[in-house]
């Protein structure tokens, strides 16, 4: 079994691998944020902090530190060559404009329609929904990468019933068990941790998984 | 034209009952020290129109827990537990706005545009009571303009017009907030005489400005 | 008789007597440019060029020329300190919202009502809008400033006969026989070139004058 | 990710019949090098999206005298008499659009929203056949958005990622524009290297850009 911190390093790195040479991607905080450490090597990927810039740097620790420069989770951080500023109009213009190419989220609940629930839960944790709404209605793809379950309840299901924070945006689900691919027929399981069996992540799943005729190894 | 004031007589400006803009992300950007003269002054019963309520000790959360605001329209509030908590209690109306609506909400008012027409919100909660507009088959969302009696801007360097460079990431909503109030305050970081800025490198007008106040670091 | 530049002078220092200490200004090219030599020396008022700048300067003579800085009529111009440069949606934002104090533009009508055609004449010239409805609609104050009459033929009507450039949009009417305000009742003018009689001036005009009752002289 | 390429390979990724969008004001910030490569080209059938068709010798005006247009969207046409004498020969068709209207069409595509609310031109020709949205009360025009297959703008200073510093009043329509194709090449007069630019001096992101040319002064 691995610990949380090794869990969400292989969901990273797994992610990390759906993006492509020349993209522009968004990494929302939390895990989504790991994302950035696992990019190929053979190709150059461009991420955006939505509070103004593009050219986020991997890892703040690697630059001199500018008090001006935070990234989209409030935390000190580094502008690489090549990058820009602007405001927070420029910065959703990019979003909701289609200029970028994917998106990493971390979810509450997503479902088999791709609905996605994210930003809070009522009478409890209303954290909202900051730049999150616009990034699932404007991403190109959206890519939900969050652990399996929480506390050992599935947070994949038939249908989610928490507040939705969008309506058939989630592409592709990428969690510790397996990665799902989000279809018209349904929830469609690509690739699976061999640590698992289909029955197993059946199990934790809240929703009918469809079993893809050439499942993969998720490595 | 020196719009060059002292930040007690900024302060004083801002009265009971307003609708005040705070510029900022997560503090980042946001003027500091004219948050900490509002909280000392005891003005209240304040809108707020900000991006999210910062920290319980920095940017605008500081005036969410001197209690401050009936109403606060913020696109996140989740790194500050006490407006949560005023939230829950019904101490405090919050209202949630997707971020990029409130950047486009802001910046219609301090444009002359009638709205946004938006699809980011649709089948959300951030629809309801809101009319819908079909633009070539496809549905939007009509949000409208949003101004403020005052914004409280941070600006990096400033000259006594109330041109400002931005440096970094702490534009965000200041160059908006900027054009959407009937009064802008910039809390500048550092102030420089007129002419001393570079026009090319200005992000937001001295035209938009009415009074400068100097912060420092 | 003055002649066409004394005329035109005439008209644009008495346009320039209406700007206040600290007012945001767009002149219209030709005539309306001209009013930025006549501002009283005890005001500082700041001028926008609609495409792209504020802190336009009066005299591009004066100052080194930068083939990168033109003003709206695309001539050769400077910047004065204190001015900013920015893109067509920012400057349409400053006009369409309420930020510029006054805009002095010329026409080829103005009616009783306020309504200003000045964009084209059908199957003839058609120049296009540019800027001009943008102004009209946004500016505080809208100050037409014009010759009166176009080779003896009324400019100023009861109703606009060519297409409008706007509805209800004038405040003001500036010529070199007078200063009329458009009003809810009419327009009323409210000074008189001394070189003119009443008479004069209402057989030049295609609507009927209602006589300000302290007429005043015009300087 | 270096984005330069000859003009040549350049000016061969515009077909016959293609929607393009050409930045500048009476030719200032426009691609003066790409235009003579295009009339060179004797690319035709395009529809054009402009704030001005410049001159006859100057700026976008050199392809109108080349008759390389057959639809007109700009703001003003009054300093290039050949587009005046083809449009008054039927030769091609001519929309004139308020200039604000026009950037704020452009911004939109670019921007994803629906369309845009404004007053300009409420009463004359522009608002024919165009639906009206009434906001508390007030009456709008509800303007689309405008898109191009191609974008040709104009930098001062660009590198090698395609980001753009600009100079003087050349940002004008640029800036929008560069965001509205769906593919964007951007005339150079300076071509530097990626991390030469202050990231806090860029108007245009270079990931707006697909192709950079020099053009030199």
């Amino acid at each position: 079994m691995m610990d949380k911190e090794q869990t969400q390093n292989f969901i990273a790195r797994r992610t990390a691998q759906e993006l492509k040479n020349g993209d522009l991607v968004n990494l929302g905080i939390g895990l989504p944020t790991k994302v950035s450490n696992f990019v190929p090597e053979n190709i150059e990927v461009v991420f955006q902090s939505e509070n103004g810039f593009v050219g986020l740097g991997p890892e703040p620790e690697e630059c001199d530190i500018d008090s001006h420069i935070v990234n989209a989770g409030g935390m000190p951080s580094c502008i690489l060559p090549g990058g820009t500023f602007f405001d927070s109009a420029t910065s959703f213009g990019i979003i909701r404009g289609g200029h970028l190419d994917a998106t990493v989220l971390g979810a509450l609940q997503v479902d088999e329609k791709g609905n996605i629930a994210n930003y809070m839960i009522p009478g409890k944790m209303v954290p909202g929904m900051g730049g999150a709404m616009d990034l699932l209605s404007g991403a190109k793809k959206v890519i939900v990468a969050m652990e399996h379950t929480a506390r050992g309840n599935p947070k994949i299901l038939s249908e989610c019933n928490l507040p939705l924070t969008a309506v058939s945006a989630v592409d592709l689900i990428i969690t510790e068990m397996c990665v799902i691919e989000v279809t018209d027929k349904g929830l469609v399981m690509t690739e699976i941790n061999p640590e698992y069996t289909v029955e197993e992540v059946q199990a934790a799943t809240g929703a009918t998984l469809i079993i893809a005729e050439d499942l993969k190894e998720m490595k | 034209m020196n719009k060059l004031i002292s930040i007690e007589e900024a302060v004083s400006k801002i009265k009971d009952g307003d609708t005040i803009m705070v510029g900022g992300f997560l503090a980042n950007g946001s003027p500091e020290k004219l948050i900490d003269a509002l909280v000392a002054s005891g003005v209240k019963d304040l809108t707020l129109i900000c991006n999210d309520t910062g920290f319980v000790d920095k940017g605008v959360g500081k005036m969410v827990v001197a209690k401050q605001f009936k109403k606060i329209m913020a696109s996140h509030i989740g790194t500050n537990r006490e407006t949560g908590n005023q939230m829950n209690s019904g101490e405090t109306e919050v209202i949630l706005v997707p971020q990029g609506t409130l950047a486009e909400q802001i910046r219609a008012a301090g444009s002359g545009l009638g709205g946004v027409l938006t699809q980011t919100g649709l089948g959300t909660k951030v629809e309801e009571g809101k009319e819908k507009v079909v633009v070539d088959g496809k549905e939007y969302l009509l949000e409208k303009p949003l101004r403020a009696d005052v914004a409280l801007i941070y600006g990096t360097k400033v000259d006594k017009f109330g041109n400002i460079y931005y440096s970094g990431s702490t534009q965000n909503f200041n160059v908006l907030m900027a054009t959407a109030a009937d009064l802008v305050i910039v809390g500048a970081e550092e102030v420089v005489e007129i002419g001393e800025l570079d026009p090319n490198y200005v992000r937001t007008s001295g035209i938009f400005v009415h009074y400068v106040v100097e912060e420092g670091l």
